[in-house]
């Protein structure tokens, strides 16, 4: 029936978040700014010395190319908690396809950000100054654009509280571990504004917190998914029935 | 992918006139609200670049007349008059649906889009022959008004081909023939007509 | 067919306003649609107090300026800037919300889902390069106004060229809501608003001749092209919210799962994707 | 038939006035586009009264709903005072 099919394609799709996870850990070794972040305060010149280095260069440049091909890869991972955002009690699927399309705002923006740190690699020699404004376009859409995982991780928090079901499909702490997310995430919008401190693009909360909690937000989701795909697998009746229990009552 | 403009009948709204009783030539306001909405839009919109036109005519009056006179003038007079004679048309195919005559509607239908066609046509022709000369849209401001305002009117005309297809396809299927979609397709093409009234006035004749 | 309550007999009377609120999100069955709906003037309204109050980058600054005029105007609008766009970054997650509850609208519809998930995927991709861009170029100008005069200058025009320039994306939008409004048997969205949608749709003609120039009535701050633009889209903008509202009210509670959709045509066998 | 021959005449008369139009704008072809303000009144004052017969008789604004008759007419009224204003103001100061 279709439901054991269509299990196998979940299946897929959820063991593409760890492949994916992994290969993102290797481009974040691979890539020496990442290991260690370039500050913004550094002076053009110093910048371009970066890239210049031939030990960077050649990290950045086969780091990036690694990144750019697997910087999308969530995705499969996002539609699939968008499939079971669809099978909670709700009235619509609203909080499912506005999920959906924060998610693809963020990749997009991964992929523009590669797509800098590449294109900075690909001409050291470039005039400082303008190696100094990609790289700063570069570092821009990497840490500030946080609005998009706030939105994501909020209509999904707001689904989990309003999947009122004997077995809801994601367990409540989930839904306030989401709603944590955004407080923390929201200070890295000031790296827009801040050369240095803990919230400039290197700080410790704009960098590493960020990238922590991104970690840590994977992990949690990719846990929950598991789980749920488990259950709802057992029971294909439960789409069927939903219908009858969202009476508003519960 | 055909375009079926379906008239607002929703659960409220009154059923159209739907192969019966299509004599009647008032329609229910239900029918004909949502392509009225988008006339009378357009037109303030036109309305609007046709102010800013004069605005800035006022500002180069010598540059504007200069520039005027390179247009031929009965270029200009002939897709005026193609136009008023497809929307005579277009009024003939109207009334012939109301009379439920539908093959001589379609008949006038087809004339029409000829018609349109041929204005299309005749706008090419001008503007290549306009940059062959050198003027172009960005030569100076009378010509960037003049290409802006007749290529926009020229992107009405070419959904106008749409609107008049979605006519010819309502006159010829019998199930879908409804004096609504009828009147709204005329109308649509009737403000295309009006509003190269307008831009003839304006950029070919005004001194 | 007679529209079953979308909540039970509405919020007791009398109870302030408070209660009220805890009343809907208990009851109401379509608290989710009026959730992401009341985002909508939520995030519009900081959008403008960003763009209009805030940093002044609406209107925009002119296109004919060289760089030390630019480096002036960014110093005087330097707080400016880093307070609205810190407000804006905040912020730009929602428009995804938005596209949510559009996409659901047209999956109501007696048209293929198709439309819903290639406005979906048009508008999601649209997001980033029509406004954030913008931000990114702004804020650069601010982090560093010391920069090389050439570097100073391209940020000015990304910032300004990508936010206004950004035409495709909303261009196919704005046809796919005209389509399916049009084709739409349910009326879920009044015919008149897929008519009016062409109109934001022909803004994006207008604008073109931005990216070609620099002085007129035609560029990215002109009369044309910006102002008049602007009375369009806003009168666009005001429609979008009413006729939104409308729509949600006339969903009926029951309709709620896709699979149950009332279809004058034969139910499309919905698999468990 | 009545209608057709009605619709016919609007037609005649509308081809006519736009030729007039045409003979006044270019004065008869002859010399370059003078500035003259008697003239470009009378081709405004022309396009006025074909855009009010096309509205009135091609368009069955009558037939279309009141809103959409006042809208146009102030559509009319509005834009071609504005027209006036802006082109006479000009030429005439």
């Amino acid at each position: 029936m279709g439901e054991q099919m269509a299990s196998t394609g979940q299946r897929i799709c959820l063991w593409t978040a760890p492949v994916v996870g992994a290969i993102w850990v290797v481009c974040f070794f691979l890539f020496p700014g990442f290991t260690a972040p370039l500050s913004p305060t550094l002076p053009a010149k110093a910048v371009a010395a970066f890239y210049a280095d031939p030990d960077n260069l050649a990290r950045a440049r086969y780091g990036m190319i690694l990144f750019n091909w697997f910087g999308i890869g969530f995705l499969p991972f996002y539609a699939l908690i968008t499939v079971q955002m669809e099978r909670m009690a709700h009235n619509s699927e609203v909080l499912a396809y506005g999920f959906l399309a924060t998610a693809t705002s963020a990749a997009v923006l991964i992929s523009i950000t590669i797509l800098f740190f590449q294109i900075a690699a690909f001409r050291p020699d470039r005039d400082p100054a303008i190696v100094q404004l990609i790289n700063d376009m570069a570092w821009m859409t990497f840490t500030v654009p946080v609005s998009f995982l706030m939105a994501q991780a909020g209509i999904l928090a707001l689904a989990i509280f309003l999947d009122r079901q004997p077995k809801p499909i994601y367990p409540r702490w989930i839904g306030h571990f989401n709603v944590l997310v955004i407080p923390l995430l929201a200070p890295c919008v000031f790296a827009s504004i801040k050369l240095t401190g803990p919230f400039a693009w290197d700080g410790i909360w704009s960098y590493w917190v960020r990238i922590g909690l991104y970690v840590v937000w994977t992990i949690v989701m990719f846990v929950a998914v598991m789980r749920a795909m488990g259950r709802t697998a057992e029971t294909p009746a439960l789409t069927a029935a939903m219908p009858a229990l969202g009476t508003g009552d519960a | 992918m055909t375009l079926a403009v379906t008239t607002a009948n929703g659960p409220g709204g009154s059923g159209t006139e739907t192969g019966h009783g299509a004599g009647r030539p008032r329609v229910a306001a239900a029918d004909h609200g949502a392509m009225w909405v988008y006339i009378v839009g357009d037109l303030f919109i036109f309305g609007g670049w046709f102010v800013f036109y004069l605005v800035y005519r006022a500002g180069e009056h010598t540059v504007f007349a200069e520039s005027q006179a390179h247009l031929s003038q009965t270029m200009g007079l002939i897709n005026t008059i193609i136009l008023l004679v497809s929307s005579w048309l277009v009024a003939l195919c109207v009334n012939a649906a109301r009379a439920r005559s539908y093959d001589e509607a379609a008949r006038y239908a087809w004339l029409t889009i000829l018609c349109g066609a041929v204005f299309a046509a005749t706008k090419l022709y001008e503007w290549t022959s306009n940059i062959a000369e050198g003027r172009s849209f960005t030569s100076n401001d009378f010509f960037m008004f003049y290409y802006f305002l007749t290529a926009i009117h020229l992107f009405h005309v070419l959904c106008g081909f749409i609107v008049l297809g979605v006519l010819v396809r309502t006159l010829r299927t019998p199930a879908l023939r409804s004096q609504g979609v009828i009147e709204n397709c005329a109308a649509y093409w009737h403000m295309v007509d009006l509003l190269w009234v307008v831009i003839f006035a304006l950029v070919y004749l005004l001194r | 067919m007679s529209r079953q309550g979308a909540m039970i007999a509405g919020p007791p009377p009398g109870i302030k306003f408070p209660a009220r609120l805890a009343w809907h999100w208990q009851h109401n069955r379509q608290i989710e649609l009026w959730i992401v709906w009341w985002s909508m003037p939520v995030f519009y309204q900081i959008f403008t107090i960003t763009y209009f109050v805030f940093a002044r980058t609406m209107p925009p600054p002119p296109p004919h300026w060289n760089v030390a005029e630019i480096r002036d105007w960014v110093a005087l609008r330097h707080s400016g800037i880093d307070i609205g766009y810190i407000l804006f970054y905040l912020t730009i997650g929602l428009p995804g919300w938005h596209i949510g509850l559009i996409a659901t609208l047209l999956k109501r519809m007696t048209i293929s889902p198709a439309f819903a998930y290639a406005y979906l995927g048009t508008m999601a991709a649209g997001t980033v390069p029509g406004a954030l861009l913008n931000g990114f170029g702004y804020s650069l100008l601010a982090l560093r106004p010391g920069r090389d005069p050439a570097a100073l200058a391209f940020l000015y025009e990304f910032a300004n060229l990508t936010f206004v320039g950004t035409m495709g994306v909303f261009f196919v939008a704005s046809f796919i809501l005209v389509v399916a409004i049009l084709l739409d048997k349910n009326d879920i969205l009044p015919k008149w608003f897929g008519f009016a949608c062409i109109w934001n749709l022909t803004t994006e003609f207008t604008v073109a001749p931005a990216w070609i120039f620099r002085h007129g009535p035609m560029t990215w701050t002109g009369g044309i092209s910006f102002y008049w633009n602007m009375v369009v889209y806003g009168t666009w903008q005001i429609m979008y919210f009413v006729v939104f509202y409308k729509a949600i009210k006339k969903i009926p509670s029951n309709l709620s799962r896709p699979a149950a959709r009332a279809e004058p045509v034969s139910l499309s066998a919905r698999g468990s994707s | 038939m009545a209608a057709r021959t009605h619709l016919t005449v609007i037609l005649v008369l509308l081809v006519s006035v736009t030729v007039l139009s045409w003979y006044l704008g270019t004065g008869g072809g002859a010399h370059p586009m003078a500035p003259n303000l008697t003239i470009s009144a009378a081709v405004l004052f022309i396009a006025l009264l074909k855009v009010r017969l096309i509205m009135s008789e091609f368009m069955d604004v009558g037939t279309a709903p009141a809103w959409v008759r006042r809208a146009s007419n102030a559509w009319l009224v509005l834009f071609f005072a504005a027209l006036f204003m802006v082109h006479i103001a000009v030429s005439g100061g």
